[in-house]
Formats: C-alpha cells, structure tokens, sequence
C-alpha cells in the first residue's frame, strides 16, 4: 500500500499545512484496450476492479463512470448493513458482505466507520410477528446473530420510541446486533484508491453510450471519450443498467423506480440503533454527525429523474413522528432521491447473460449498499472465471425462466 | 455599544422578557431571539460545530449559519435559528454546543487541535485496533458531534391546507408586491406567500429606496397591501415560507401560527399549505453573501444588509462604530442610515478601486471624516471571543483598527434555491457575480433580484414584460433610491492572509466549519468534482446549506482549478429551502389518525364483552374475548376452542371481502380468474377457490357462490378484498375488454357471521324458526335467500372451523340486532363469541391452510396437495403456465404437511424450522441444513397436545419419517413426526352431518 | 340527520340514505331499462348528477352509476328495485343502502374546510355544480358530489367513526386559530 | 408529485393513481404453447426505457379505470393519455430529450443544473 493512514500521517500531514497530501486516485485518458471494463464507478463497480485487481491477478482494468465516483446510489443511501434475510441464498449473500465489512477498513486502509450498533426490524402486527420470527430461526441455523426481542427489550434499547400509544403498537422485533451503518463515500473513495494504486484506470465523466457486440459476443464500448475495447464487460450501473444492457440488445428484468431519503438537522445522540420498520413505514439511524437518516420507500413508477413524489415523504415523516414523538421537534434538512433497479423477486442479478463476456451485477433494489463488498467480491470472481461464484449462481438470470425465484419481499423492508 | 432606531414601525413599545443561558433579558414584542440578543449586547451566542469556536449573530435571516438555540419552553426544540425566531414573554432559550458553558467550553480543545482535523480526518484514522473504533472512538465523536439535545415529551397539532391555484407569488417584497398589484380584480386565484410577518420585503429591511411613485416605501407597501386585501382574487400568506418546489407546479410552504406567541397545545402551532397552481412567480429576493478573511467568524462579524436590516426591520443598530468592508455599491445605503442616525462607522474599505467607487460614497466619507480604504480589504480580525482588532491590507500596508464589529458585504447571489428545485437551468453572470435563473423547466417566472436583475429602474418592464403572457394589469413603478442605481462590483472571495500559520482559518462555511484550507487540501488529494468536494469537506452542507457561502466556494474552488466557474458548476440544490418541521409534515395523519380503523357493524358489542382486538390491515377484528380480567390469551382461546367444538361458537367475520360477478361472460372470467372449474358448478352451491399470480403463487383464497352462470358471488380474504377486485377490473378492462362482466364490491353492504359448532344447528332453527336447516334440504356447500323482518337475508352452510356450520349474511344497519338475536337464542347451547386467534387454531387442527400464513408468495396449489382445486379440462386460468415451469413442477418442493410430536408434552413453535439433528450446536458456525418450517403451531386443547403444520421440501413423500423441530433459545431439537396434514375428522363428518 | 359540528361558515350533518350502484354500458338499451324501474332517466354524461328533493342519480364513470335515494323507504323496496334490475344479464346492481355513510358539507367556507382533508380541486370551473367525483378525503376513498350550496360526501360505513373524528378534529383547529 | 389526466375524471394528483408498468404488453392467447424462458419474458419482463415510456395506469381511488400514458421517464414529464381501447402512438409524435441512451436531459436535474 503506498497511501498509508494513520495518525501518524495526519500530525506529519499537519506540521505541513495540510498542502503535501498524495492523490487519491489518478485521473487518466481511457486506453484503447483493457482486459476488463466495468461500466460503473459506485461502491460495487469500483470494489470489482479492486478483487479483480487483487485476487483474480488483473491489472488492465478500466471503470467507467459517467459523473463522478459514487455519484449514484452509494452516495445517496441510507447505509444500512445487515444480513438477517430469510431465504438461505439471500442469507449467504449478505452475510458473505458483512464479514468483509468487518475488516473492510483495515483491508483498504481507509476508514469506512462501519459501526455495528445493530439493527432492528419492527413487528406491529401478527403476521409481522409470525414472519420475524420464521426468519429468526432461520437465520439462526445459517449461522447468523438475528434474535427476536420482545417490547420491554426494544424498548430498553431505543427508549424514545412509542410501542404502545399508536396505531400499530409495537409487539417486538428481529434484532441483528451486527448490523449497522458505515460511511457511504468513504467505501466508493476507499476502493477507488487502493484500486487505482494496483493500476485500475478510473475514468469519471465519461458516459458509455452503448455496448458493442458481435454474434452474441462483447467487443467494446462507445464512449464520449471514444470507442474502448474489451472482451469482457462487467456492468453495475444500478438504475441505468436496463439501458446500458438494451444497447447490447439484452433484455433485464429490472424497472427503475424513485427511492427517497432524508436527514434532518444535526442533534446530539438519541438513538444508537438503526430501527427498521415495514408496517409503520420509515426507517432511520442517527449518523455520527448526529443527523437522523431516514429512508423512505420506493415510489411506484419507473423514474430516471432522481425525484421522487412528496407523498413518499410525507408518508415516511408521518411514520417517524409515529414512532418517536419528539422528533416533531425534529426539522427535515435535505431530502433527495436515487433511482433503483429493481428485480420481481426483489433479490439481485449478479450473473452472466446470452452475450459472451458481458456481465450484470443489478437488481439490487433498495438494499444494495449494504451488499457492496460480497457483491464486487463475487462479480469479481465471476468475470474472471467466466462461472459465477457459488454465492451468487443462484442469483442467475436463468432463474426468471425456471422460476427458481428468491422471493425477498418480505425481508427487502422496504414496500414496493 | 448598540443603539436605538426610533423610527422603526414593526416594533412594538411592549416590554417583555425572556432568559438565554438563564439570565434574564429584556426584549419588545416583535423581536426576534437574535434582535433582542443585540439588543442587550449580547454577541456570543453558540459554539461552532466541529471546533467549538465561539460565534455570534452573523445575518438576520433564514441564511444564518451560527446562531442557532434551543428552545427550552418549547419542548426543548433544538436547532432554531436565532434570527427568525421571534421572542415572547417569559421564553426560555439557551446555547447549544458547549460544556459546561458557553463561554468556558471544554469542547474548544479541538480548536487548538484543529491542524489534525483536517479534511478526512475521519477517513485516514480510527481503523484500528478491532473493536476500537466502536467501543471507544465512534461513542467519542458522536458525543461531540451534533449540536442541539434532543427534544422532549411532544405532540403536535400541526394541520394541513390544501390549495388549487392560478397563481402564487413567492415573497411579498418590492417584486413580489408590483406583481400582486398586476393580478388585483382579474380572473386569477392568487396566493401571495411572505415569511415575514409584514410585507415589503427589502423595502422595509433595508434603507436601499427612498420613494417608490412619490410615497416613502411604508406609505407604498400600506397602500398595495390595501389594495390587495380588496381585491378578492388574491389571498395572502404571512409567516409562512415556501420550502419546496415539486414537479407540475406542486409547492409546500409552512405558516408558523404562533410567530411570536406563547404555544398552545390545544391548538394548530404550524400549518402546512400544500399547493397546487398552474404558475409560479418567484420573487423572494437575493441573500448577500460574505467574504472569507483570517478569523471570518469571530462574534461581531456579521453581513452589511443584516446590519442595516436589524436598523430597519427590528431598531436595533447592532454597533454605533462598526467598520464596513464591501466589494461592491450596495453598502451605500448603510452608511446613509448609520450617519442619519448619528453614528459614525469606524472605517469604510472597499475593494475597489477608487475611481470606480460612486462620488457620493466619497463624499459622504469625507464630509464625515470617515477613515476609508479603498482598494483594500480585511486581512484579518482577532479577539478573544469577539472582535478586538481588525487588521486592513492597503496595497503593502496593514492598519490595525479597534472595533467589535465588523460588516461585511460580498455581493449579493439572487435566490436560486426555489427555481432550481423546480428544475430550471441556471447560469453565471459576469456582471454580479452570481449564478442567476436561466431556462424554466416549469411554468416559474422569476422577478427582480431573484432573476439577476439589480437595476430598480428596469424593475418595472420586466415585470410587465415577464408577465404580458397572463392577462394583467399594467402597473408603473417609479422608484428613487439611496443607492447607485447600477450595481457595482469587484470580484473578491477571499482575502490574503499575512501569515501562512496552521491555526489560522478563513472559513468557508461557518455552519460546518470548512475552511478554505480545507478546500485546497481536498483538491490536493484529488476530489476536484465539486459533489467530491462537498462530501469530503461537508462543505455547505449544514443547515444553512450554504446560503452565504455556497457561490463563493465554488468561486474558490473554479479559481484552484483554473476554470471557468461555469464548468466547475453548482452542487445539487436539495429541498427543503430551509429546514423544515418534522411535526407540520406530517399534519393530523399521524398518532390517533395515523391510519383509519375499519369497524364493523359488531364493533361495540366485541367492546362490551371484553374482545381483544387484532389489526388486519385497517379493520378491527376480536382477537379473542376475555371471559375474566385474569384470562390470558393463551387461556382465552383454549377455552374458546374446545366449547366451539363441544358447543358452538360466532365468529364476526364482516371483514372478509365480498365481490359481487355478473354479466354475460361471468362464468367464463370466473374460470380465467380462480384454479377451480365453475362451468359444472350447480346453481345456489358454494366453493372453495383459489386465485394465483400469473407467477403460479397462491394470491388469495375464497369462497364461490354461484347463483347462475351469469352471477356469482365470490369472498376474499379481509385484507386481500381490495387487491382482488383490483385485479379482477384490471383483467377485465384491459386483457380481456370483450368479455361482459360488471363487478361490485359488496364488502361493506353485509354483517357477515360465522356460526359453528355440534350446536350450530339447533341454535339457527331457534333463530329462523321458518327455516329448514336440515342436512337434505340445507346441504353443506349450498346458500339460500331469505326474507328477515325488514330486510333480506342470505345463509350459506360452510365452515372453516371443520364443524357443522353456517354463514349468515345481513345488511350492516340490522347486524347487530341478529347478533343479539343469535345470542339469546344460543344461550341455552352455551354459545360463545370468539375470535380470530381460535379460528387459526381450529382450521389448522382441521388443515385448513391461511393465506400469508402457509403461503409466503412462493408456495403453489400443488404444494399444498390441492391439485383437486385446479381445472384439470381448463385451457388456461391466471398462472396455469407457471405451474409446468422447472422449478415448480420439482419433486422436492416444499409441500404441507402435519407434524405430532413424539414426546405429547412438547411445544411445536410458529416458525421453527426441522431439522435431521435431534441437538444443535451452541454457537453455528456452518449453516445447519433444514428442511422447511413450521407454518402454523398451535396447542390443540381437543387433541390435548401441540399440532403443527408445516412446509416441508418432500413432504409429501415423508409421511411417517421422524425429525426435529428447533426451539427458541435451546440447542435440544424437539422429535416429531410428520402427519397428514389434519388432525380432527378427517373424514368431514361433523362437516357433513 | 345527525348534527356533526358547526362552526363559523361550516356545517356538517350525516343523513341516513339509500343507494344503489348500477352497472352497465350505458347504451340506449340500458338508458330505457333503468327509466322503467326508476322512473328517472339516467344521466348520460360522466360525472354528471342528476337531483331533486329525493334523489340523486350520478354517473360515475362510463360504465357506472349511483342512484342515492333520500326519501325513507322500506329496504324491502329497494331490494326489489335492485332484484328487478338485475333480471337483465348484461347490468348489475348492488344495494350500498346501508354499507355507505352520507356527510353533507355547507358554509360559505366549506371549500377552505374541506381542503384541509383532501388535495381535491374544489374550484367552480374544476368541480362545477351538478357534477361528482370520486378522490381521497381524509386519506380515504370518497364520492363528493356538488349540489350547488352544499357537498355530499359518501365512504364506507367501517370508516365512519374515523371520518366523523377527522371531521370534528379539523373543525376544532380551523376553529381555534 | 406530477398531475396525471385521468381520461374520464381530470387532472389528479398522481397520489389518486397506480402505476401498471409498460403498456401494450398482450397476455398470451395461448401460454400452454410457449416456452419457459417465453413465458418467463412475459411474467417478468417489462421495457424500462430512459425518456419515452408506455405506460399503464389505473385511477386507483378514483373511477378505478385503468388508461394508458406516454411519459418521459427522464423528466417525468407526461406527453400524452389515451384509453386502452385507443391506438398506440407513434413514437415518432414525441420528442427525445435525450442525446444517448442514459444520458441526461437538458433540465437542472443532479449536477446538470448549470446552462453551459
């Protein structure tokens, strides 16, 4: 590693003015041929570059993003993390995630302030009780540290909250302890870097205009910085990837919806968990800047214009007052929307496709952040290998034909 | 020392009082919290964010950045800009931000540590050791983080208004009124929206015009507001500010009912207006913007037009001697109101050069001898917790004055937040220095500086001109001004410091405390995207969102990266404008009216007798009915469960949904829409059915009847009901529009009872005396209509408890009368009410299955052994095709199946999942393979042991195989085996009989 | 009638109705059939209303109407209306007698009151007199129907409790303000 | 939140209204002859175009009538409403704002806002 941080660094940084700091990133002309390009500089695009790099011994890399890195849903998440899903696929997946974020910031050397203070998923009826706690013992058997807590319990963790006077009372929860948040920048930026030093071209503002193939096969893409070869192509450009994938003639069951989200004016800590909730529609999380970072749900029609109705905001607010009255005290900041692809099955795409070389990581709905460091680890994998991983076969395209669907509604959280 | 304007007009004479930091102080009634602080000499009021500096009153608006408090009497409601925030009597305030005091704060360490603190401090420490990061220092820079406490104990009142409008003019001042005076009398709704609680806008803030057609700016802005008050068209909105600007011209503006006042808790303190027009005038002005020098938010720093507008709009000279600092003319009309008041500014420096500062500005510093530096600027400012010294840069000289305040003006950005959260595309102009409104995306006209337009004579035709495409009045504005009347300005964003020291800061955004140093530092690592920049620095996002600071960074940063500003760009403009109350957002809809409670027709009896309700979706359903105070649950539906089976038992089953089918083509649709065949279905007979997603799942479940093949009846689950007919009306106007049907909710037109139980019968001949229920004439599966008293009723005999039973369906407004009917009748057969929960216990002894309960949107009929529900002749229904897909025809899907537990004194849990491992590990480390879950488990009070249904991969296949049920919180699996899944009857005799 | 509440320019008053929901195509066939039964010709136009002292006939949508009877009548006769109806295969009629409950809004600030509750255009030339609308009033599913000096409004009868609280509880803060 | 025309009610606010995805996607006549990946297209498969969209929707709280849409999902700008009974326009009616297939339009949406 050439960048190191450390204190150590900051106080010889500081004798200096601050003014000697390295680059974090290079900022090169596209070459005319790459061993792999990946369409797309979030968190998962650049962590591809970054395994592909690092484990799988390519160095040719180019990513290619159209604004600026994490200018899309990494930047503008609610940076959740959990792995509590119900089906056994899912599970696998998210917790493959978590245990790289564990070490996520030693291993790049930057830090992701992943704090793992837990995450609570809120039962206000009977069938959320009964769906909160198959997922429990299901969880419990993969291996994963989800356990229901009952009223008294959620109420000594989060003593603000109202269980009992409102609408839908509260009668418990699936608490997973190492649940949490993280910083979102910092895992886009942090990527960035260390790919950058293994020798990955970042290429920003420069938009692929479409993917060129030949007999069902990759030969490039077209850019604004021009015509960039390449026999592999791996494409993780969450709402815009249908687009992207149709310019290459290949069809994707994905539709681009508003996802919305907001945070009010910084307040000293009040809540130190990340409280989820389906029926009562909001979830939120008290940033380390002391914000509440509130996520709201999807709006219902397909949207590139990252603005979402004010309905969906008003329903969320409502949900928080609900929940936790003093927060009408409480003042919206900033609210803005992303757009997100999302799959029938509300799981994601990390597959191969009927084009040679051409690779889909998509899908990821509404929960794709806390996913990011499994994802790129296994769309690695799966661009070098040419086969997906054994985490994410299951996560093949194929399965919208056989119907072998993981259906994730209930535990996406979010309602669609 | 401050001093007094006596000619202000918006400040009453009525003395009150209110405490900051606990100190009593006296203010007027009209003040603000920042105006009255002035008033008593008052500068420090807050600690900066990250480096607990001290700050003071830096504008007098909603663009301040420092001086923001917390509301003690008001719930401690955190965060609330000093300068909006109007003082009543007997208000308690403090400072936020500091420990143990606002003076002495412990906090302040981090300046002097600050070099450290450089930008991506966070990012490049802290990663080690493990553990650390969240066990030590994340609980430390939360703690320090943050500003404001949290609230305390609230409920608001807040209320909504809806408004459908031609026209809204945004911000009632100079602008913003000619434009109202357009609209008087004509055909247009107009709203007129002002945050403050006068109008005039800059006519009353500032000392900038001095006669508009021959009337001094009061006179004027009485006589329009007049104007407009008469005419009938036009609607004002004062204390409310518009915060967001949504698509097709949807805006939201929050009115503060109490500006002012005490709050009353009885009462709306916010209204939220929601409107809808079909154009939007945009005229809320300019916000001036600062300069950043050495020491730029020492207390006693504050911008020139705050200045004279405290003079103005609150009569309060914040400092008699205060020295000014401008790039630009506009700070002219300051210096006129300071000398008019017999106040002398310490020193005059403009930036420019001295042959293009106006003659009157000269004149006017000379005839007063006024120390006056052109040419210059502020190198720096230095004090102990307010200004003491200001150090002026002249070419190669420096000159130390002493002062406590200092005005700054860097120019003025027109307020672009509004237009470009409207999706308009903005553009820099080279003659203010600003961005300014460029193409609408919208229906939005921007007016006067909000457009960019400085120059009061052209004020006039650009009104008219802008607005000829509406049918307006023509109106005349002459307008004399107490300063240049073409604006004037040198390009200055920041000034040089002398010393390059590492303590020293310029900063760019005093909210978030990002100096300029910070910028250079992150450009030097390589964010050169301004969103980089942003997100790395947290440059202009704080509360304020940069609203005097914002431009200037990216005039810095376009000027560190050599390009034109233009292409450096602006970051995303979020709404809300300002931040905006959580409470007034979500209105009345939440708490008690968070969601609508359904009720039937039953509701209050289930209340009288002690029903536990349930929610399903929005309805209220018994849960079960406690037969004393003692009786838990658990007991309560024991109890009801086995006198149901002994006896008998009523069920309030009004909430399931009822759809009424017919027309020509009503039994062909019914065959597309359910699994089951109809075409063979008897007149007057009923069945169970089940309607599937095109996917082949398991959707929702029902009962059919069937009075001919053109009119059926068909039920749904309660909170299936509006799904299903919402996909029944879509199939029908859009798949399959030749087919004639009409359908009919009838969910709400009956009482809908489920009587059953050994005694059921017995109980209904006493109930309907005239009828026939005996098994030939009344058989299972058949309805019949019938005359009841005043109305008419219709009786099907079904049961989903396993036992005989009937359901009775009545018009809502005679179902509780036939309730109490039933119950006296059935007094004698010990009938008892009971609830959902029993009804669950006893169709799962009975394996009957519920939606959402065995099925979870993956399970298909076939998995549930109802093949004999499908249409085998049937060419096609709703998710037939799905049904032959590879996964779904699979051997070793998961499939229902009963589960008994060996050992009968074991507990079979809801959600459990089974396992080939009679024990678990302690702590799993490698997934343990199961086999599916259990879906239903119930103690059966009739079998006298635990029961339990269960979706299980194979199950079919697995009948009598021994395996193991996990259980909460042991590693001790419990045996079972794997049954049929039914426990009681299985040969449907007490159905039948 | 019961009274609900009366402020200044607002009074609101629940009423006991009958109704009826028709379908059909709305075809010269369907028009002869419904005159027959009901002795009023059915109004053609979308979203029209048709009204006097004891009725109000309203199309609700090409293919639906609503005949709200508000004399007293013996239910018995309104099945029979509604049985009569439906001996025709292609029309089917649904008593909503008693599942439906019936708000009527008058006052000079009706419009304003009512905007509280619903985004609904109430403006003259957006919502003109003798016609209806179905939208969402206090979060809920309603008809509203303009008869001129006063608006009725109709939800179902479950949500009747909920209704009245909203309508009592904007009342109260419009009033206190 | 956009106002959408409903054909036999008005203009609406979008709150009263449900999205139902791509228009003019035909259920098969005869889904027992089709393949699975055939089949599988049609239950899972709608366009998800940047920029003109056909669309469906349906008055949910209002008439419950369902009509069709031509929007710009770029700017969600609606640019026309018809019936379902109604012929589909063509394509050729409306204008792309956009100048490649994710590019964006020329409206201040994300870091686009500045006229250059």
């Amino acid at each position: 590693m050439k960048k190191k941080y450390s204190i150590a660094s900051i106080l010889k940084n500081s004798l200096s003015n601050n003014e000697n700091w390295g680059k974090m990133w290079r900022n090169p002309s596209p070459k005319k041929h790459y061993d792999v390009i990946i369409v797309g500089g979030g968190g998962h695009g650049l962590g591809t570059a970054y395994y592909l790099a690092k484990h799988h011994g390519i160095k040719n890399i180019a990513v290619i993003e159209k604004g600026w890195l994490g200018s899309g849903n990494t930047g503008r998440n609610t940076t959740i993390i959990r792995s509590n899903y119900l089906w056994d696929e899912s599970a696998y997946l998210y917790d493959h995630a978590v245990k790289l974020w564990e070490n996520l910031s030693e291993d790049l050397n930057y830090n992701m302030m992943f704090s793992q203070r837990g995450v609570l998923n809120l039962a206000h009826n009977e069938h959320d009780i009964k769906e909160i706690k198959r997922r429990v013992s299901a969880n419990r058997l993969n291996g994963l540290d989800t356990m229901w807590l009952d009223k008294n319990e959620v109420k000594d963790l989060v003593p603000i909250m109202n269980t009992d006077n409102l609408r839908y009372p509260v009668l418990g929860a699936a608490y997973q302890p190492r649940g949490g948040v993280a910083r979102h920048d910092a895992v886009a930026w942090g990527y960035a870097m260390r790919a950058d030093e293994l020798g990955v071209d970042i290429i920003q503002n420069c938009e692929v205009k479409g993917i060129k193939t030949d007999n069902y096969k990759v030969e490039g893409v077209e850019t604004t910085k021009g015509f960039i070869k390449s026999s592999k192509i791996g494409v993780v450009a969450s709402g815009h990837t249908s687009v992207l994938a149709a310019t290459a003639g290949v069809r994707l069951p994905l539709q681009s919806r508003p996802l919305q989200a907001l945070v009010s004016e910084p307040i000293k800590p009040v809540i130190n968990t990340v409280v989820m909730s389906n029926a009562v529609h909001a979830y939120v999380s008290q940033s380390d800047k002391g914000e509440l970072v509130i996520g709201a749900g999807t709006d219902g029609y397909n949207s590139f214009t990252q603005r979402g109705g004010y309905d969906v905001i008003e329903e969320t607010v409502r949900a928080i007052v609900e929940l936790y009255p003093i927060f009408g005290k409480m003042k919206m900041l900033r609210q803005w929307g992303g757009i997100v692809d999302i799959c029938p099955d509300a799981s994601p795409i990390i597959s191969k496709c009927e084009v040679e070389g051409l690779y889909f990581n998509c899908g990821w709905g509404t929960g794709g952040f806390k996913a990011t460091p499994g994802s790129a680890n296994v769309f690695a994998h799966t661009i070098a290998k040419d086969e997906p991983h054994k985490i994410n076969a299951p996560f093949a395209l194929s399965r919208f034909s056989d119907g072998r669907l993981i259906d994730e509604h209930g535990a996406a959280a979010v309602a669609h | 020392m401050t001093a007094i304007n006596n000619d202000c007009q918006y400040i009453s004479k009525n003395k009150i009082s209110f405490t900051f930091d606990g100190k009593i102080y006296s203010a007027y009634d009209g003040d603000t919290v920042a105006s009255a602080l002035l008033r008593n000499n008052v500068r420090l009021v807050g600690r900066s964010f990250k480096y607990h500096r001290p700050r003071g009153i830096y504008t007098c608006g909603i663009e301040e950045p420092n001086a923001l408090v917390q509301i003690i009497s008001e719930h401690n409601e955190p965060n609330t800009r000093a300068t909006i925030k109007r003082v009543y009597d007997g208000m308690e305030i403090i400072s936020q931000n500091r420990w143990p005091s606002l003076r002495h704060d412990f906090g302040a360490i981090n300046n002097i540590l600050s070099p450290i603190f450089s930008a991506g401090f966070y990012y490049k420490t802290f990663m080690g050791p493990k553990g650390f990061w969240k066990n030590l220092y994340e609980p430390l820079i939360r703690r320090s983080a943050g500003l404001g406490k949290p609230p305390k104990n609230f409920r608001s009142k807040s209320t909504h208004q809806y408004h459908n409008t031609d026209v809204v003019i945004i911000g009632a001042g100079l602008s913003g009124l000619a434009a109202a005076k357009k609209f008087i009398n004509t055909k247009y709704k107009v709203l007129l929206i002002e945050q403050d609680c006068y109008l005039g806008g800059i006519l009353k803030n500032s000392n900038k015009v001095k006669t508009i057609n021959e009337l001094t700016p009061q006179e004027w802005i009485s006589e329009t507001e007049e104007l407009i008050l008469n005419s009938k068209n036009i609607t004002i909105l004062k204390n409310t500010l518009v915060t967001t600007y949504n698509f097709t011209n949807h805006l939201i503006a929050l009115e503060d009912k109490f500006a002012g006042k005490k709050i009353e808790l009885n009462k709306s303190e916010l209204t939220l207006h929601k409107i809808r027009t079909s154009n939007t005038i945009i005229t809320n002005g300019h916000i001036e913007r600062f300069i950043s020098f050495r020491n730029n938010d020492l207390p006693g720093v504050m911008l020139a037009s705050s200045f004279e507008k405290y003079i103005h709009r609150y009569g309060v000279v914040p400092e008699k001697e205060p020295v000014i600092f401008t790039n630009n003319s506009s700070s002219l009309s300051l210096l006129k109101k300071l000398i008019s008041l017999g106040c002398k500014p310490k020193a005059y420096i403009d930036s420019r050069k001295k042959d293009n500062i106006e003659t009157e500005i000269k004149k006017i510093l000379k005839d007063n001898d006024i120390s006056f530096f052109s040419d210059a600027e502020i190198e720096g400012c230095d004090g102990n917790k307010k200004i003491e010294t200001i150090t002026i840069r002249q070419g190669k000289s420096f000159t130390k004055l002493k002062s406590s305040m200092l005005c700054v003006s860097g120019g003025y950005n027109p307020d672009i937040h509004l237009f470009t959260q409207s999706k308009g595309l903005v553009k820099w102009d080279k003659n203010i220095l600003s961005f300014k409104p460029d193409t609408p995306f919208q229906k939005t006209i921007t007016l006067g500086s909000t457009s960019g337009n400085y120059n009061f004579k052209k004020l006039c035709d650009e009104i008219n001109e802008k607005l000829s495409i509406l049918k307006t009045k023509k109106v005349s504005l002459d307008i004399n001004l107490n300063v240049p009347n073409k604006f004037s300005i040198n390009e200055l964003w920041e000034t040089k410091k002398k010393n390059n020291s590492n303590w020293s800061k310029s900063f760019i955004d005093l909210h978030n405390d990002v100096t300029i140093k910070d910028l250079k530092q992150a450009i030097t690592e390589g964010f050169d995207r301004i969103e980089h920049l942003k997100r790395y620095t947290t440059n202009s996002m704080g509360t304020d969102q940069g609203k005097i600071s914002s431009i200037n960074s990216l005039a810095i940063v376009s000027k560190m990266l050599k390009k034109e500003i233009s292409e450096v760009g602006t970051t995303t403009y979020r709404p809300p404008y300002a931040p905006l109350s959580f409470a007034a957002i979500a209105g009345r809809s939440t708490y008690e009216f968070y969601d609508p409670e359904r009720k039937t027709s039953i509701h209050s009896w289930h209340l009288k007798n002690n029903a536990v309700f349930e929610d399903v979706g929005q309805w209220k359903r018994p849960w079960y009915f406690k037969a004393s105070e003692n009786e838990t649950m658990y007991q309560a539906v024991q109890r009801e469960s086995k006198m149901l089976r002994e006896n008998a038992g009523i069920l309030d089953g009004s909430t399931l949904g009822k759809i009424e089918i017919k027309g020509r083509d009503a039994l062909e649709f019914m065959n597309l829409m359910y699994t089951n065949a109809f075409s063979k279905m008897k007149a007057m007979t009923s069945r169970y059915a089940m309607m599937l997603g095109e996917d082949g799942m398991i959707k929702d479940d029902g009962i059919i009847c069937k009075i001919s093949d053109q009119h059926f009846i068909a039920t749904t689950t309660s909170s299936g009901a509006p799904k299903v007919l919402a996909d029944m009306e879509e199939y029908l106007q859009t798949e399959w529009p030749h087919l004639q049907v009409f359908l009919n909710s009838i969910t709400e037109q009956f009482s809908t009872f489920n009587i059953s139980g050994p005694k059921t019968r017995e109980i209904m001949m006493k109930v309907f005396p005239d009828i026939d229920f005996s098994n030939d004439a009344f058989p299972f599966m058949t309805f019949k209509n019938f005359d009841y008293k005043e109305t008419k009723i219709r009786i099907m005999r079904a049961s989903f408890t396993g036992e005989l039973g009937y359901e009775i369906y009545i018009p809502p407004k005679f179902g509780l009368k036939l309730w109490e009917e039933i119950f006296s009748c059935g007094k004698e057969y010990n009938l008892i009410p009971y609830g959902t929960e029993t009804m669950h216990l006893l169709r799962a002894e009975k394996g009957y299955i519920v939606i959402g309960q065995e099925t979870d949107g993956t399970v298909t009929p076939i998995d549930l052994n109802y093949n004999w529900m499908i249409g085998k002749n049937k060419k096609d229904f709703i998710g037939k095709r799905s049904l032959s897909r590879p996964d779904t025809s699979r051997e070793d899907r998961k499939q229902l199946v009963g589960l008994s537990p060996i050992n009968k004194k074991d507990i079979i849990e809801e959600g459990q999942h089974i396992v080939e491992l009679n024990e678990l590990p302690k702590k799993i480390t490698n997934p343990i393979k199961y086999l599916g879950h259990v879906s239903s488990g119930y103690h059966s009070p009739n079998l006298n042991h635990s029961i339990g249904l269960a979706m299980i991969k194979g199950g079919k296949n697995l009948l009598g195989q021994k395996f193991f049920v996990t259980a909460t919180g042991k590693t001790k699996n419990i045996p079972v085996e794997i049954v049929k899944p039914v426990f009681i009857d299985p040969e449907n005799k007490r159905l039948t009989s | 009638m019961t009274n609900i509440l009366s402020i200044p320019g607002v009074k609101v008053s629940q009423k006991d109705y009958h109704q009826i929901i028709i379908r059909g195509n709305g075809l010269e066939k369907f028009n002869n059939t419904i005159e027959e039964k009901t002795s009023i010709k059915p109004p053609s136009k979308n979203l029209e209303i048709k009204y006097d002292l004891n009725y109000l006939f309203a199309k609700n949508s090409f293919d639906q109407w609503s005949l709200i009877l508000m004399d007293k009548k013996e239910h018995h006769q309104i099945l029979n209306l509604v049985s009569s109806i439906n001996t025709n295969e292609n029309m089917l009629a649904s008593d909503y007698s008693y599942g439906q409950v019936y708000f009527e809004i008058e006052g000079e600030n009706k419009d304003y009151f009512i905007n509280q509750l619903t985004h609904f255009d109430l403006r003259e030339e957006k919502f003109p007199k003798s016609t209806m609308a179905q939208t969402i009033i206090a979060r809920i599913d309603c008809s509203i129907y303009n008869l001129g000096n006063k608006f009725v409004i109709t939800c179902n009868k479950s949500y009747e409790d909920y209704f009245q609280k909203r309508l009592k509880d904007s009342a109260l803060l419009s009033n206190a303000s | 939140m956009i106002l959408i025309k409903c054909p036999y009610c008005g203009y609406r606010d979008q709150s009263e209204f449900t999205s139902g995805g791509e228009a003019h996607v035909i259920r098969p006549k005869n889904p027992q002859s089709l393949s699975d990946k055939d089949w599988g297209e049609y239950v899972f498969y709608r366009n998800n175009p940047k920029g003109i969209f056909y669309e469906r929707w349906v008055h949910s709280h209002g008439c419950k009538k369902w009509f069709n849409v031509v929007r710009n999902t770029a700017t969600d700008q609606i640019l026309k409403v018809y019936k379902v009974n109604e012929k589909r326009p063509d394509l050729s009616e409306f204008e792309n704002t956009l100048k490649s297939p994710s590019g964006e339009p020329l409206v201040g949406s994300g870091n686009f806002a500045v006229k250059k």
